[in-house]
């Protein structure tokens, strides 16, 4: 079907409708007074949340082909979801942080940008359009890390630009390699004539495309820039960044696998799930020492990524693995905003002792993160239990046992360093060491804000209290995608 | 002719990292995309190998201006080297240069498939306007996209900066007045 | 003239590319690198339309967008190089490296 | 009539658990109490013993407990009422008032009513229940005056020891219900599988032994000394120890029907007589002297029982009962008076209280085995069934007769010694009367009790327990012992006698005084070894925690104990050596992150270059 | 919602609700606290009558309720009670109210409400461990309860809590784990796909598949066994109970233990009936290696709270004995009527050993609050100065060292019989467990109470209050029930026995 066609745009509403606004938002911003840049964020959340009306509304239809490299299944379907509660979540956030900042409007229209080039990614079904989708996830966000303008801020942005731009090529000379081998970019083309084509060359572009989409994910080893960015940049922008794109990546590699029926020609399922183990492994050993919260958070979305790549790396030999991996997505989304959440709310806390006391000082905001990092480890019955449960089922479903094992014992280490950042939140301690910045201390921290905390906070209550709902109300979520497939 | 161009533009690649001075890193790489641009003009692609040469020829001015705007040493006065841990580099990118080669040698590439046809770039504006929209719709919103990124990064002073937080000054305030109508 | 030699050149121009891109400690002498990187990706899709599908446009699209990646990547490094020089005055790598363990 | 065995039963644990809730609230009410019970129970003795009831309760699945009065079990059940009677009695002086009369009472009752259900239990879960609660009722009992550590330590050997016997009878239990005796009854050990029924009967062996002090458990015997006296009566007559041989005179049948066990309990039994009739001859402490008499006398009743003298051993065990009672309480009541231990202020106790005196003298003269006294008579029939098993079992049996009238003739000569303090005689506090009572009755049954002799009276015995009355002991086997222990006794009175008055000492080997060091190579052989194990396993186990919780070695003490269930000390090895691994890794791990980018883009590139390379070439 | 869900549920909601309450007042809630696990343990009695008399135990579950929960991964909300849960429900309310009343006056007040909401949230925890007939709901409960024990601990324990906490946490985490494998190869091997108990014993995934039934045993028994906790993964339990509160110890093991053992009979054994007959033998060893393992240990430990502690390795060791007997046990019908009896035997010492363990470690929670220390050396002749201390701690002793008249001899009994005939050796290599277990009871009774009196420095012995009685002598009366008429127990218990037995051994 094509693009222009009347359905193919009906098709496409969330992605344009988050364009258009994106575009609207910039030019309303640019004549609003620094004052009511407010309006940008409101308009910006009421398009996500019309977009994800949309998006969500369209579940349930027949999944369409677009002939021009875009997919809409479940799968798409799903991803839009995630990705559009991810950014109106993060606009909420991004509240305490910027608003009232001279570039507010700014702020929200690049979010906006960077969610449709997550859902791009996600439902790209040609080489080309995964190529430049992967672009438009990008180059708001380095932007977006920068924001701050501060020395941290630009270092991180720096950083991911710099690794993402390698990997921007390695991809583009993968998307060049498949192109030989299959002399087409469209999954629909290439799945026909790579079987046929010459292995080598398909195995080399096939791990060079990967290489991209494992930048944008965030997985070994592509993950360099992950811990940096997540301490370096602003606490939402840190969220966006380690949360949003890693759904449309994801999503990207499982589509990679299944439809470009590469899986005997290059040992893909073997692949990914070396991919995987190193980035579980890798992201929970590496967060066993690290001294502050928000690298400890970076590396431990590191070590997720790992558990959902367990479900890619089962791709197309048992049923379970896509559900698994679109829940898994979900609940991740969910639990590691709130995290980031409550790091938002305190931003004077860098290391885990900063946040003794918390609990006798904040209750809701410490159970808001007992929930989130317990759900981390797949404590029942948060969301991420749900999704370990299915994802590890898969796993063993599609033979990978050696790494649902391996999966379990990153899963036990993992409790230990999420321990150590709970076990202050509930001791004693005198008063006055974690309380609200005040203004004056606000001011001080960089990049302008108003008195933090207060959205923060609620966002933080919120996402926990989803992480519980998700999980136990997880049928609403699983049959969804229950017996998902993908086009074609 | 192709061999020619073909060293020239790798020498030329070289010479990028050679010189001692941006600028002239700068125009060697310049130089090396123009003979890109001729060995693509070779295999009837009038069109790109054109637009190579010109968008190059363009975004290396600007590179230079960059360069002399900002860059210690713009014009390599004194002598400099500029590289770290040259060895591991040079390992890596030749063991990649081996293995693409050992690749391209091994790999027992497909027939050709069909005859170029007459009018190359017709053909590609037809598949940007049809089969391959898709891909032009997403490059415009990255281009979109790294207009306001670049600015947001780029620029110090914004709009509120120059009318004020309320956009209510008549004359903007600048640093260096002027421009024009001023 | 052969697919093999077109590739060859691609090749060459990829790995000097890698190298200035791993050697160059000056942000702009980075993007350099990283250019003639995409500059062999712009040959060998190029060598591809032309010696094994010339019937599909597919090949002269790839090159078109990565003209286009080449301009956006460039745009965004001259952005955040602006960006780092003005916060910390520096434009080496090197010289930035606070976020680390 | 079922009620009347229920209420046997039940009455002294009701009464006795009251009392030991009610606590020292009770005291003055304590001693009534018990005494009244005591009588009721001699009533209701002779009541179930006479209408003979059977009551059964489902207590497990497929199991119902049950009690049942047979000839045996109401011989056994007068026994212990009338004894349980006159011990309270006594013990209403010796327990006076300011002591714990109603722990002291209560106890007693408890402990009366676990060896009234031992005597009547029909099946091995009441056995073993009551069993059991005996022997924690002895050890409080033991322990009564508990301020004095040395006390509850012996008391605490006692009970170990005898529980250690009791393991066997949960053993027979287990080869009981495997054998095939469904409802785990005693009746039905002797028809169990050939295997099972040699391991419930080894169980019951070792149990009975351990209770009733045979060798070579004798040594918690001496340690239940230090007891209230009327304690040590209660326990070393009718009870406890009496107990063990009870219970193989009731199991006899099974016994038999096994080839090895009546030889094996008979020979413990008659060596035991033999060795700890040397102990209690070797002995200068009345009460220790009384303790090892108790065990070889018993160890008849487990003879009889070896060599299926049901009549005999039934009758000893009676005759026993009531003449150790009386020696007992006889000393106990001189203890009371004279307000202390030790045989140095026993000498001559007799003169001065001539009454107790003269009792202790009939317990004496019986417990040597003088015609025609109790114990007499009831040995000949042991003695002849015995000698029908094997001749050299009846010389050694015979043996230890002669060794007991030598003990006993020495607990009188040191009793009847002339101390030179005749003459205060009849002065200090005066024996009460509620010890003279039972003394005086005590003394006439152990008399009374010789008309066992009499083949008649055997035989009616013997249709009483429903056995078979085996042969009459010829009457030159009657006179043989009674000639051998008169003699003895006659020697061995005058020895001693004579040796009293020069206060000479005589001296024997350090080892019968020491109860054959049975308790040093008890402590030497099981107690330190399992100690030391103990210690040693302590310390690895604490090793392995620390190694254990040392920061994220927790972790992988979980992961190394689920991978191997190799041994503790292998386990804390591999547990610090994977920590120290997973530590390393995780510093490894932090390398990469150096912040510098030229060395993020060498990494990426080479990983991404090895993962091509190996896909390629190793597809 | 059942009676049974209100049942399980019900501590939960006032829970919630006192967090909800503005700055209550300790007393208040510590008051409310006992009021609701009152009216719990009346629920759980009506439940028992009701099964008892009414004929809700039909075909083996009682009030069974099922919904579905997630049936795409096919997991439901399937709860129900028989003979072997109902006791241990039963149980736990018993000694959750005993805790309750027990830390009416132990609890600093400044932290009363985070005490009570999370005892109440145990207690919903362990109650709902018990009625779950679906893998995925035990496991949620049985991770959850990991979770407010952790908080327990590293909340209001003394010496080294956090540390002891976090071993705790790890320790049994890492077995949780192990367990949800084993589910997940249960699940994957059932056709149709599910978590339902019922359905898989009836369905019987991986019978006859060799290796993998022995790894979904392997993975599920560390779980439990980590738990339970058998040598050689028992070595959390000491650290643990040695620095938690009174009550926290007394729920740990009184509870939580039984979770495991409990899980041994519930899943392991009626959902992997060949895998259990095959490897037997190595959970008949562990059972008599931790028997004697953990009754030596205990003798050589100076600490009253610690010895306890160990004896529980010992006491669970009993249990692990017989279940593993009935996997050797034949299948003639004396045969099956012995292994029975081994079972109600290991149930029941479940139970006695929760009411027992329970009283001993509250009891040692009096102790160190009079004493300030739990090393027995420390003290002497302490009967003197309290006598119903004294006498309530020789009868929980007596009774744990398994005492004719009290619970544990009823329990240990019917093991010892039940599986002497399918296992002799083994059953006669434990035995000598019950004598060391005697002389280290009685050597900590004599250590403490008798002999002459010394006390360490500081400490005033006061008798037991008020409370303390009327949370601990309650445990001890239900204890003698069971030990003196067992059959109210035990006539429950058997059917259910008799349905596991016959699943494992046909």
């Amino acid at each position: 079907m094509e693009v222009t066609s009347a359905a193919g745009l009906a098709a496409l509403l969330p992605e344009a409708v988050v364009a258009l606004t994106a575009v609207a938002g910039l030019l309303v911003g640019s004549w609003l007074p620094r004052g009511r840049q407010g309006w940008v964020r409101g308009l910006a959340v009421v398009a996500a949340l019309g977009a994800l009306a949309g998006a969500a509304g369209g579940l349930g239809g027949t999944p369409i082909a677009l002939a021009s490299g875009y997919a809409v299944d479940t799968a798409t379907g799903v991803a839009r979801v995630v990705v559009l509660v991810g950014v109106v979540v993060v606009l909420v956030l991004s509240a305490d942080h910027v608003a009232g900042s001279r570039r507010e409007s700014e702020f929200c229209v690049l979010v906006l940008l960077g969610g449709l080039g997550a859902m791009v990614v996600a439902g790209a079904s040609d080489l080309l359009v995964l190529a430049v989708g992967v672009l438009l996830a990008s180059v708001p966000l380095y932007a977006l890390a920068g924001f701050g303008k501060d020395a941290g801020g630009t270092e991180a942005a720096l950083k991911y630009y710099l690794v993402g731009a390698l990997l921007g090529v390695v991809l583009l000379a993968g998307v060049t390699l498949l192109l030989g081998a299959g002399g087409a970019t469209s999954y629909a083309e290439l799945s026909v004539a790579l079987p046929k084509a010459p292995a080598g060359v398909v195995t080399a572009g096939t791990v060079a495309v990967l290489a991209g989409l494992l930048f944008k994910a965030g997985a070994v080893p592509a993950h360099f820039w992950v811990p940096d960015v997540a301490e370096g940049a602003s606490a939402p922008v840190a969220a966006f960044v380690t949360t949003v794109p890693k759904i449309g990546a994801v999503v990207a590699i499982y589509r990679l696998g299944t439809q470009l029926e590469v899986a005997d020609v290059v040992a893909w399922p073997a692949l990914v799930a070396v991919v995987a183990a190193a980035s579980m492994t890798l992201g929970n050993l590496a967060a066993f020492f690290t001294g502050q919260v928000r690298r400890l958070l970076g590396y431990s979305t590191i070590a997720q990524v790992g558990y959902v790549l367990l479900a890619a790396a089962a791709a197309g030999q048992t049923g379970l693995a896509l559900p698994g991996l679109l829940y898994y997505l979900a609940a991740y989304l969910v639990t590691n905003l709130g995290a980031f959440a409550v790091v938002c709310a305190l931003p004077r806390a860098a290391t885990p002792d900063d946040y003794a006391g918390l609990f006798r000082r904040r209750p809701w905001l410490a159970l808001g993160l007992t929930v989130c990092l317990l759900g981390f480890v797949g404590t029942p019955p948060t969301a991420v239990f749900v999704g370990k449960l299915s994802v590890f089922a898969a796993g063993v479903d599609a033979g990978l046992a050696w790494l649902v094992v391996l999966a379990v014992a990153n899963t036990v280490a993992s409790l230990f360093y999420y321990l150590r950042w709970l076990r202050p939140v509930f001791r004693q301690v005198p008063l006055g060491s974690v309380s609200k910045p005040t203004v004056a201390e606000a001011r001080s921290w960089p990049g302008e804000f108003t008195s933090p905390g207060r959205w923060s906070a609620r966002v933080a209550v919120a996402a926990a209290v989803a992480t519980l709902g998700v999980g136990v109300a997880a049928e609403a979520f699983l049959s969804g995608v229950q017996g998902a497939r993908l086009l074609p | 002719m192709f061999a020619v161009c073909a060293v020239c533009a790798v020498a030329a690649g070289a010479a990028v990292f050679w010189v001692d001075s941006m600028a002239r890193a700068t125009f060697a790489l310049l130089a090396s995309f123009v003979f890109t641009g001729v060995v693509i003009l070779l295999i009837e692609l009038s069109y790109l190998g054109v637009l190579v040469i010109l968008m190059m020829t363009m975004e290396m001015l600007v590179m230079v201006v960059f360069m002399v705007m900002y860059m210690m040493n713009p014009a390599g006065l004194m002598p400099m080297t500029m590289v770290h841990n040259n060895r591991v580099a040079l390992v890596i990118s030749g063991g990649t240069f081996v293995a693409l080669v050992a690749g391209i040698e091994v790999v027992p590439w497909p027939a050709r498939g069909g005859e170029p046809p007459p009018l190359p770039a017709a053909e590609l504006g037809a598949a940007v306007m049809e089969s391959h929209m898709l891909v032009m719709m997403v490059v415009a919103m990255a281009l979109f996209a790294t207009m306001v990124a670049s600015v947001v990064l780029a620029t110090d002073r914004g709009r509120y900066d120059r009318y004020g937080d309320g956009l209510d000054r008549r004359v903007p305030d600048d640093p260096i007045r002027g421009g024009v109508g001023r | 003239m052969t697919l093999d030699v077109f590739l060859l050149l691609a090749a060459a121009l990829l790995a000097v590319g890698l190298y200035g891109a791993l050697s160059q400690q000056s942000i702009v002498m980075i993007m350099m690198g990283l250019e003639l990187m995409i500059n062999a990706v712009i040959v060998a899709a190029a060598a591809f339309w032309f010696f094994l599908s010339p019937s599909q446009p597919d090949g002269q699209v790839v090159v078109l967008v990565a003209i286009t990646v080449m301009a956006v990547e460039m745009a965004m490094g001259f952005a955040v190089t602006t960006a780092i020089f003005r916060s910390r005055d520096v434009d080496v790598v090197d010289a930035a490296a606070d976020l680390r363990e | 009539m079922a009620a009347t065995l229920w209420t046997l039963l039940a009455l002294p644990t009701v009464v006795g658990g009251g009392l030991l809730l009610a606590g020292r609230r009770a005291d003055a009410v304590a001693a009534p109490a018990a005494l009244a019970v005591a009588g009721a129970e001699v009533v209701l003795g002779g009541v179930v013993a006479g209408t003979r009831p059977a009551v059964t309760v489902p207590a497990l699945p497929g199991i119902r407990v049950g009690a049942a009065v047979d000839g045996l079990s109401a011989v056994a059940v007068l026994t212990v009422a009338v004894v349980l009677l006159a011990v309270v009695s006594a013990s209403v002086a010796e327990i006076g008032r300011g002591q714990a009369r109603a722990r002291f009472h209560g106890l007693l009752l408890v402990f009366a009513a676990a060896m009234l259900v031992t005597v009547t239990a029909t099946d091995l879960v009441a056995l073993l229940a009551a069993w059991e609660v005996m022997g924690a009722t002895s050890y409080a009992l033991i322990g009564f005056w508990w301020q004095a550590p040395g006390r509850a330590r012996s008391a605490g050997v006692a009970f170990v020891t005898t529980r250690a016997g009791d393991v066997g009878l949960y053993l027979a239990a287990g080869a009981a219900l495997a054998g095939g005796a469904a409802g785990l009854e005693l009746a039905g050990l002797a028809g169990l599988a050939p295997g099972w029924r040699d391991a419930a009967v080894a169980g019951i062996v070792v149990a009975a032994l351990g209770k009733s002090a045979q060798l070579p458990f004798s040594f918690w015997l001496s340690h239940a000394m230090v007891g209230p006296t009327p304690v040590s009566a209660l326990l070393h007559s009718a009870t406890m120890v009496a107990a063990g041989g009870y219970l193989l005179v009731r199991v006899q049948p099974a016994l038999a029907a096994t080839l090895w066990a009546g030889p094996v309990v008979a020979w413990v039994g008659v060596l035991t007589a033999l060795a700890l009739g040397a102990v209690a001859y070797a002995q200068r402490d009345i009460k220790q002297l009384l303790a090892a008499s108790t065990c070889s006398q018993v160890g008849f009743v487990v003879l009889a029982a070896g060599v299926g003298a049901v009549v005999g051993g039934t009758a000893q065990f009676v005759a026993h009962a009531a003449v150790k009672t009386l020696l007992f309480l006889a000393v106990g009541a001189w203890l009371v008076t004279l307000g202390a231990q030790g045989v140095e202020r026993l000498r001559g106790a007799a003169r001065r209280y001539r009454f107790v005196g003269v009792t202790f003298a009939v317990g004496g003269v019986a417990l040597a085995g003088v015609p025609p006294l109790a114990i007499w008579a009831a040995k000949d029939p042991i003695l002849a069934a015995g000698l029908a098993r094997s001749a050299v079992l009846y010389v050694v049996a015979l043996a230890a007769v002669a060794v007991s009238a030598a003990y006993a003739a020495k607990a009188v000569a040191v009793v009847w010694a002339r101390s030179g303090e005749e003459a205060e005689a009849e002065d200090g506090p005066r024996v009460a009367l509620w010890q003279r009572v039972p003394l005086a009755g005590l003394a006439a049954v152990s008399i009374a009790l010789g008309v066992v002799a009499f083949p008649v009276v055997a035989a009616w015995g013997a249709r009483l327990l429903g056995v078979a009355y085996g042969a009459a002991p010829a009457l030159w086997e009657i006179v043989v012992s009674g000639v051998v222990s008169v003699a003895v006794l006659a020697v061995a009175g005058w020895v001693h006698a004579r040796a009293e008055r020069a206060r000479a000492v005589v001296l024997l080997p350090a080892g019968l005084v020491e109860w054959l060091h049975l308790e040093r190579l008890a402590e030497a052989g099981v107690v330190r070894p399992v100690l030391a194990l103990a210690r040693g396993l302590a310390v690895v186990d604490d090793r392995v925690i620390d190694g254990g919780v040392r920061g994220c070695s927790a972790v992988v003490a979980g992961l190394a104990r689920l991978a191997d269930g190799r041994g503790e000390l292998g386990l804390d090895r591999s547990i610090r050596a994977v920590a120290g691994a997973v530590r390393w890794l995780a510093r490894l791990a932090l390398r990469p992150q150096t912040g510098l980018v030229h060395q993020y883009y060498a990494q990426a590139v080479a990983v991404l270059l090895a993962l091509v390379a190996v896909w390629v070439l190793l597809r | 919602m059942t009676a049974l869900s209100v049942a399980v549920f019900f501590p939960l909601a006032v829970a919630v609700l006192l967090l909800m309450l503005r700055r209550p007042r300790a007393r208040a809630v510590m008051w409310a606290w006992v009021g609701a696990t009152a009216l719990d343990l009346v629920l759980v009695a009506a439940l028992w009558v009701g099964y008892v008399f009414g004929d809700a135990a039909g075909d083996g579950f009682g009030y069974e309720a099922s919904s579905r929960w997630i049936p795409s991964v096919g997991v439901g909300y399937h709860i129900g009670v028989d003979g072997i849960s109902l006791p241990l429900l039963t149980m736990t309310a018993v000694l959750f109210l005993a805790c309750a009343i027990y830390s009416v006056h132990a609890v600093p007040r400044r932290r009363a409400r985070e005490y009570a909401v999370l005892f109440l949230f145990l207690q919903s925890v362990s109650l709902g461990l018990f009625v779950s007939l679906d893998l995925i709901l035990f496991f949620v409960f049985f991770d959850l309860s990991i979770v407010g024990m952790y908080a327990v601990i590293a909340g209001w324990g003394h010496g080294q809590a956090g540390r002891s906490a976090l071993q705790f946490f790890l320790y049994t985490f890492t077995g949780s784990l192990a367990l949800l494998l084993g589910f997940i190869v249960l699940y994957l091997g059932s056709q149709p796909r599910t978590f339902d108990m019922v359905e898989l014993a009836r369905q019987q995934p991986l019978a006859g598949t060799g290796l993998a039934g022995g790894l979904a045993l392997l993975a599920v028994g560390v779980g439990l066994a980590v738990k339970t906790p058998t040598v050689p993964v028992h070595t959390w339990l000491p650290p643990a109970h040695t620095d938690a509160p009174a009550a926290g110890s007394a729920i740990l093991a009184g509870v939580l233990l039984k979770m495991g053992a409990y899980g041994f009979v519930r899943i392991a054994m009626p959902l992997l009936p060949g895998a259990w007959r095959d490897y037997a033998w190595v959970i008949v060893v562990v059972g008599v290696v931790s028997v004697l393992y953990g009754a030596l240990v205990a003798l050589a430990q100076p600490g009253f709270k610690r010895m306890v502690a160990y004896t529980s390795v010992n006491h669970m060791g009993y249990i692990v004995l017989g279940l593993g007997a009935v996997g050797v046990a034949g299948s003639d019908a004396a045969d099956a009527e012995a292994a029975t009896l081994a079972v109600t035997g290991s149930v029941v010492q479940m139970v006695s050993h929760g009411l027992l363990t329970g009283a001993l470690f509250l009891l040692s929670g009096v102790l160190y609050e009079r004493g300030g220390t739990y090393a027995m050396g420390a003290y002497g002749g302490v009967a003197g100065l309290t006598p119903r201390f004294a006498a309530v701690t020789a009868v929980a002793a007596l009774g744990a060292l398994g005492l004719p008249g009290l619970s544990g001899f009823i329990a240990e009994f019917q093991i010892f019989t039940g599986s002497f005939g399918a296992v002799p050796v083994a059953v006669a290599l434990a035995l000598p467990g019950i004598v060391i277990t005697a002389a280290l009871f009685l050597r900590a009774l004599r250590r403490i109470f008798l002999g002459d009196r010394a006390l360490p420095a500081g400490a005033r012995m006061v008798d037991l209050s008020r409370p303390e009685m009327a949370s601990i002598v309650p445990l001890l009366a239900l204890s003698v029930l069971i030990g003196v008429v067992p059959i109210v127990l035990v006539e429950i218990v058997v059917p259910a026995a008799q349905a596991v037995v016959a699943a494992v051994t046909t």
